[in-house]
């Protein structure tokens, strides 16, 4: 819990920053849009903590978002299926790929980083092979469905709710009563940390490894079709591209540790959000945002400069007066 | 208007090899291969599209690798012609070397077929003068700034709207805001084809101004996005949208009037042409080619009155390609 | 005597290259505790992972109530009752103490964790193994010998009808060790069956209904209760007798050559520790599990700041900041946590030994590998390490081959002041010997040797002095004429000096 | 040693079906243009393969390709600095970028992976900013100077070598040399394996540890001038674009493995080598090129995978001979 006080802070501080040098931060429309992209990133960055949390690494969610992007409207629009068998099946290619990596990580041992990686190139170029390049999208279609991501729901007078935001509401809950209240979360840390003390306590090492891949994958579809949904169509080449490091970095901002066993939903969310925010405040604060990926390395890093420095004078204090008291007694 | 197939000797034994080669992958460039196809098809030539995904070093790696296949012709669309200048030229003691969308002035290339993105781009700003007569503030959208064309684009662009002489000689700092006119130009926002970053900025700009009067979407996916943004914030037809290129979306919204119009290219004929040119050269028919070493396929406003036409033309264009 | 609950005929199971297991038999009764004994690498280890699940065996067969079973899993051992202690520790460190203990068997209802009985039931098999932290404490923070108390937690919780305890002693100290006896003994009473593997003979003898002896992966014969004796033990695990075990002279003590004043330390601030030790001597260091003694020796070799004090050694202030520090002075530390702290497990005998003295014997900056062959050459015969060759990764080593690897990786470093932390943990009889024996060579060579055990018997053994801490604080200080079972005991749990040497 | 032989076979298997459907593969000049780019992204590979040797990661190699690429030019053409100073600058950049991330991982201790995620985002916003996003190029100067890149040294007539090559070869013998003969290169395996083990036995592991962030910088920074050099033009938007993943998937292709301590020049080089054959090969087999990427990532999936398979066959094997020879004693 502590651990994601430093990047809560974060986020507190550069929301302040951007609601006093911009009006328009504040407004009913900004917060909706902040609020949608933030619950859109935040889906993916979910799915990529569980694997995260084993000790693993999942770099293929940003071509999985592609192909899943590419292939809903595909199979909506040119293969004119109907819309749940649509459905049915890119939910189902998601936690298919889940699976395959899953597998290939548990039986056959091959490295996450290695099998993510092809997963990477695979799924794009797939995307891009039956899609030949072309853009696809729904055009004035298929509104109704479009309502996923576009919808809103009345919550104050004035202010709605972004519906991409309740997805991620019922996903966060699920992945934080999963992680801290469930007997599987429970293996799930501790798979992490220790695999050999998971084995030697009878848990299913690869049943959990498999489930956390699928979980991720699955996420990342989920995030394909809400972000086509959003944006409406997708050109399969970059859509979706590097996506996967930012839904890492904003776990590890939330505290998700690369050495796995630790992560907490909130922490993430947190870092999703403060990713968005930041985006945000460049185009709204500047006129200039071709250096906005260097604005948000650079906070992120000051950021976690910031944090580690107040929690090490802290810690000095705190030995410091411990020994006081020690000799003073 | 189909060009006449010049009568090439062909049956000896091999096929001549061609090869397109763009400077990135759109859909824009689909439909020129599309054009690369029927001429193929037309002018029995083996003929291949190649589109770089990973820029310069990229589409140098892929001319290389052409060039060692023992290809009969090139069409590149240079992503950096002042520096590609060599390469061209390497390639050019190989192969006919031609030029398509972009050109590379001072190299050893034959020929250059594509269009002025400058004077597209003055096309724009004057769709945007005609949809607000008595000015307002400007936002502009882009994919990328760092390729010439689309620099010259945005450039024509902002000097119509402006009233500013034709000069595509100069460019404005992205970070400067414009006033000139009764215009005022607010800026301009670059997405690096990331489509979600694309809406991102529509929304971003909608939500920083809110009495914005026009959006001008310069790479073909910017007027799709913007549209989602503006129904999205109920601001369909209130904020004015010009557009570039021809996406469905972007010619549903002009039927509809929710888009001004839009200044289309016609990539179809880059592929068409380049092909169509580049055999000749090949087989040493120096005729065909145009003294000047430059042919134009300029660009045309699409509106209201027009679009229903041009729709039909491009559909059937793509279905014959297939 | 009744029917065996668990029985193991002929195994056999090699791994590349080495066949640690050939035709291993057992059996074991409820209610009875069988204390299987061997050297290093015996093979009782691999045996007792073969009946826990962990490994499957080559050939062989297991019979669990005269049943014939193959037991793939630990989740199929654990439901035929039978749960097993390892010698390593196996914690998963960003969990806490409760997670732990029920890892794998969280009392839940449709997956759904009973948080509260988690915490009810750790806190009562905390409270029987003596280890009084909050089951909410991360086990990160916890000491090594308190992790070791929370697995034993973890193997009670689990109410096995054969529990199997794999060294599980080795870094406790007697008190806990008591504790954990006794449990034993309720246990046993209760009708549990419990195999107990430790290398300390006193505790087998105080221990076991009847004993095997395992020798190079075989049965090397067995006794009954009646029979165990500490020299009968020995002679069935080295297949001699040994002479004089604890081979302890004192010693002419020379100068000062560690010269502790005010030290501080992170765990216990509140006291300063000062004390010195001469050249030629043999230090011995006691306490309960947690009194700060690694903390302390950590300090002076660098590895954690110091808050306070000075350190001299051989009359000249060190400031070890670092460990480099520390060696450059004169200074070596055998770790305690062999496993984290020493060794490169993955890499070679070879690797492992010379890598503190690399910078010593660089040639500019080059590896001399004349030098680290001459090492492994003079080392692995004299430290008596058995390994196929010297490549062999020594994750792949027992546990008391991998001591000695550490120790001879310090000792090629000739230091001035050895500090040894439970030098003798996991090791088996015959290489304690030898480790004691270097102990005493090196003192004769006027090295200073401070050596942290938990173990009585050694402290007693083999200390010219003896420091006791208690919770932070240097509580007394024995010569080796007051020293005694009774008195190190009484420091250890702070009592004050002439009661403790009245007492005895 | 063993480890590489599954790739080694993989690069040949492509090597001769290539050379099978192509007759323009083994043509010098072709051969020439391979070795030309393995060179590039060899020398990127064996520094990425320092870090990762320690335990660590380096994702911001592609962004001080692209920043190192257009300072080149930019300090040439457009603020006329003489070619040595400029040289001088850039080195002096990369390598205080490498001191930069060592820093910041050792004193402050933040995760490798976060310092590098920013510096990813960082360097490539910078380069951005100072060229306004403009294309830099040396045009038709500075020939000389780009003879680095682009020259060739006489081999055997008709075939010429690469500059890059000599570069390569000159960096890939002191990496094999420093890592195997050195003891520095032996605590560098040492830490990666147990870098607390390490501490103990008086390494200095931040020292180490800085080291190698120094040589991935630094060999980014050097394929960042050679790359420039050879294409002549660098656009701050995309020079160097994933090139972290290549080389990481060259570097974990080759041997490294991603928790450290393990790792063979020889086999990061061959991965190197791998990656652009395979680009290669897709070029001239083929005549579209759009599933390129995915081509790679199956080719890379289905080595790794037949390389386990073999190993495991392999094991199975020699187990049922030991047994038999146990049973038969
Ligand atoms: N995974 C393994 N791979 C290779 N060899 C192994 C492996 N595990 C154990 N061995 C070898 O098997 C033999 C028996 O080891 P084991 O750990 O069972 O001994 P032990 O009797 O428990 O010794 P100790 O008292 O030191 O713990 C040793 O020679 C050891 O090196
Ligand atoms: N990382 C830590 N965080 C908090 N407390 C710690 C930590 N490490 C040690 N301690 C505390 O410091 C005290 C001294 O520990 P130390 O390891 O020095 O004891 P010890 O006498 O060697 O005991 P043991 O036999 O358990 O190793 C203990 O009370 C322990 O709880
Ligand atoms: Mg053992
Ligand atoms: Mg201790």
């Amino acid at each position: 819990m502590k651990k994601i006080f430093g990047i809560l802070g974060l986020l507190i501080a550069v929301c302040l920053v951007t609601a006093s040098l911009s009006d328009s931060f504040l407004s009913a429309y900004n917060v909706e849009n902040v609020l949608r992209r933030s619950a859109l990133f935040g889906i993916l960055s979910i799915g990529v903590a569980f694997v995260i949390i084993t000790g693993g690494i999942d770099l293929s969610l940003g071509s999985v978002v592609c192909l899943v992007g590419c292939a809903l409207p595909w199979l909506l629009t040119v293969q004119h299926w109907p819309v749940p068998l649509a459905l049915l099946a890119v939910v189902a290619l998601s936690l298919g790929i889940g699976l395959f990596h899953g597998l290939l990580i548990t039986k056959l041992r091959i490295q996450p980083f290695i099998v993510t990686l092809c997963g990477l190139l695979l799924y794009r170029g797939i995307a891009r092979g039956f899609t030949a390049d072309q853009t696809v999208g729904f055009g004035n279609e298929f509104k109704s469905l479009r309502l996923l991501a576009t919808g809103k729901v009345p919550f104050f007078p004035g202010f709605d709710l972004p519906a991409p935001l309740l997805f991620l509401a019922v996903v966060a809950i699920l992945a934080a009563v999963f992680l801290n209240r469930t007997i599987y979360g429970r293996y799930l840390l501790a798979l992490g940390r220790n695999p050999q003390a998971a084995t030697y306590s009878g848990i299913s090492t690869q049943r959990m490894t498999i489930l956390a891949y699928v979980v991720s994958s699955g996420l990342a579809g989920l995030g394909g079709v809400l972000f086509v949904l959003d944006v409406n169509s997708a050109q399969p080449v970059d859509f979706g591209s590097f996506y996967e490091l930012y839904a890492i970095a904003a776990a590890v901002l939330g505290g998700c540790s690369l050495r796995g066993g630790e992560g907490s939903i909130v922490g993430v969310l947190v870092g999703a959000a403060l990713m968005q925010v930041l985006r945000n405040m460049i185009t709204l604060v500047t006129t200039r945002n071709n250096v906005e990926f260097a604005i948000i390395g650079a906070v992120i890093l000051l950021g976690v400069v910031a944090d580690e420095l107040t929690r090490r004078i802290a810690a000095k204090r705190r030995a410091a007066q411990v020994l006081q008291g020690a000799t003073a007694a | 208007n189909k060009p006449a197939a010049p009568s090439v000797a062909e049956g000896e034994g091999k096929l001549k090899k061609i090869a397109f080669v763009t400077n990135g992958v759109a859909s824009f460039w689909t439909i020129a291969s599309a054009g690369v196809k029927a001429a193929a098809r037309d002018l029995k030539v083996d003929a291949q599209t190649l589109m770089p995904a990973e820029g310069i070093s990229d589409q140098k790696r892929m001319i290389e690798d052409l060039l060692t296949r023992g290809i009969d012709g090139i069409a590149v669309s240079p992503i950096d012609p002042v520096n590609q200048t060599e390469l061209i030229n390497i390639a050019a003691k190989k192969a006919k070397v031609i030029t398509h969308d972009s050109d590379a002035p001072q190299s050893e290339r034959l020929l250059y077929i594509g269009m002025d993105n400058y004077k597209a781009g003055r096309m724009c700003g004057e769709m945007v003068r005609e949809a607000m007569p008595n000015g307002g503030s400007v936002m502009i959208f882009i994919g990328r700034l760092e390729q010439d064309n689309s620099k010259r684009r945005r450039q024509g662009t902002i000097d119509a709207i402006l009233g500013r002489p034709d000069n595509s000689d100069h460019f404005d700092e992205i970070s400067a805001v414009l006033e000139g006119n009764g215009f005022k130009i607010l800026g301009t926002l670059t997405d690096q084809f990331d489509r979600a970053k694309g809406k991102a900025n529509a929304e971003d700009a909608l939500a920083k101004y809110p009495d914005l009067g026009c959006m001008v979407g310069l790479f073909a996916y910017n007027p799709p996005l913007i549209l989602e943004a503006l129904a999205q914030s109920n601001k369909l037809g209130t904020v004015k949208l010009v557009a570039f290129d021809e996406d469905d979306a972007t010619l549903d919204g002009i039927e509809k009037g929710t888009v001004v119009g839009t200044v289309v290219q016609d990539p179809y004929m880059y592929g068409y042409k380049s092909v169509e040119m580049l055999s000749a050269l090949i087989s040493g028919k120096p005729g065909v080619v145009p003294s000047e070493k430059f042919l134009d396929i300029p660009a045309r406003k699409i509106r209201k009155e027009n679009v229903v036409e041009f729709r039909s033309e491009l559909k059937s264009r793509l279905s014959a390609a297939q | 005597m009744s029917s065996p609950i668990l029985e193991a005929r002929a195994i056999c199971k090699s791994f590349a290259g080495v066949r640690a297991l050939k035709g291993v038999s057992l059996a074991v009764h409820p209610g009875e505790v069988l204390a299987v004994i061997g050297e290093n690498g015996a093979g009782k280890s691999t045996l007792m992972k073969i009946l826990a699940g962990v490994q499957a065996p080559d050939t062989g067969d297991l019979l669990v109530d005269g049943v014939g079973r193959s037991i793939r899993s630990v989740q199929e051992a654990l439901s035929l009752g039978i749960a097993l202690i390892h010698q390593e520790l196996n914690l998963a460190e960003t969990l806490d103490v409760g997670a732990n203990i029920f890892l794998g068997r969280e009392p839940h209802r449709w997956g759904w964790i009973d948080a509260g009985r988690v915490s009810r039931e750790a806190r009562a098999v905390l409270g029987q193994v003596g280890l009084l932290v909050d089951p909410g404490t991360l086990v990160s923070t916890l000491t090594i010998g308190q992790q070791q108390l929370v697995e034993i937690a973890k193997a009670l919780s689990v109410k096995a009808r054969v529990l199997i305890m794999d060294e599980p002693t080795s870094s406790l100290s007697d008190h806990e060790t008591q504790v954990l006896l006794r449990l034993i003994r309720e246990l046993r009473a209760k009708g549990v069956a419990i195999i107990y593997i430790s290398h300390r003979l006193g505790e087998v003898h105080g221990i076991a209904d009847r004993v095997e002896v395992l020798r190079d992966g075989e049965n090397a014969g067995h006794l009954s209760r009646s029979e165990i004796s500490h020299a009968a033990m020995v002679k069935l695990m080295v297949g001699r007798e040994l002479s004089q075990f604890y081979p302890h002279q004192t010693h002419p003590s020379g100068e000062v050559a560690l010269e502790v004043r005010g030290l501080r330390t992170a765990a216990y601030p509140a006291h300063a520790v000062s004390f010195e030790i001469r050249a030629g001597e043999v230090v011995g260091m006691a306490g309960l599990v947690g009194a700060g003694r690694s903390e302390l020796l950590q300090a002076l070799f660098g590895v954690v700041p110091a808050l306070a004090g000075t350190v001299r050694v051989a009359g000249v202030p060190v400031i070890a900041a670092s460990p480099r520090d520390a060696m450059a002075a004169g200074l070596a530390l055998v770790p305690e946590d062999r496993k984290h702290d020493g060794l490169f497990l993955e890499m070679g005998v070879r690797e492992n030994l010379s890598i503190a003295t690399l910078h010593r014997d660089q040639r500019v900056g080059f590896l001399n590998r004349t030098k680290e062959r001459d090492l492994c050459a003079e080392m692995i015969p004299a430290m008596r390490i058995k390994t196929p060759n010297t490549e062999q990764p020594v994750q792949f080593l027992s546990g008391g081959n991998q001591q000695k690897v550490v120790i001879g990786k310090w000792l090629a470093t000739r230091p001035r002041v050895f500090l040894l932390d439970e030098p003798t943990r996991g090791v088996d009889i015959g290489a304690k010997q030898e480790i004691y024996r270097l102990m005493e060579e090196l003192a004769a060579k006027g090295v200073a040797v401070l050596f942290v055990s938990s173990d009585l018997e050694e402290i007693l053994g083999m200390s010219d002095r003896v420091l006791v801490l208690h919770e932070g604080r240097l509580n007394g200080e024995l010569s080796r004429s007051e020293l005694s079972e009774e008195a190190v005991m009484r420091l250890a749990t702070g009592g004050n000096h002439s009661t403790a040497v009245a007492a005895s």
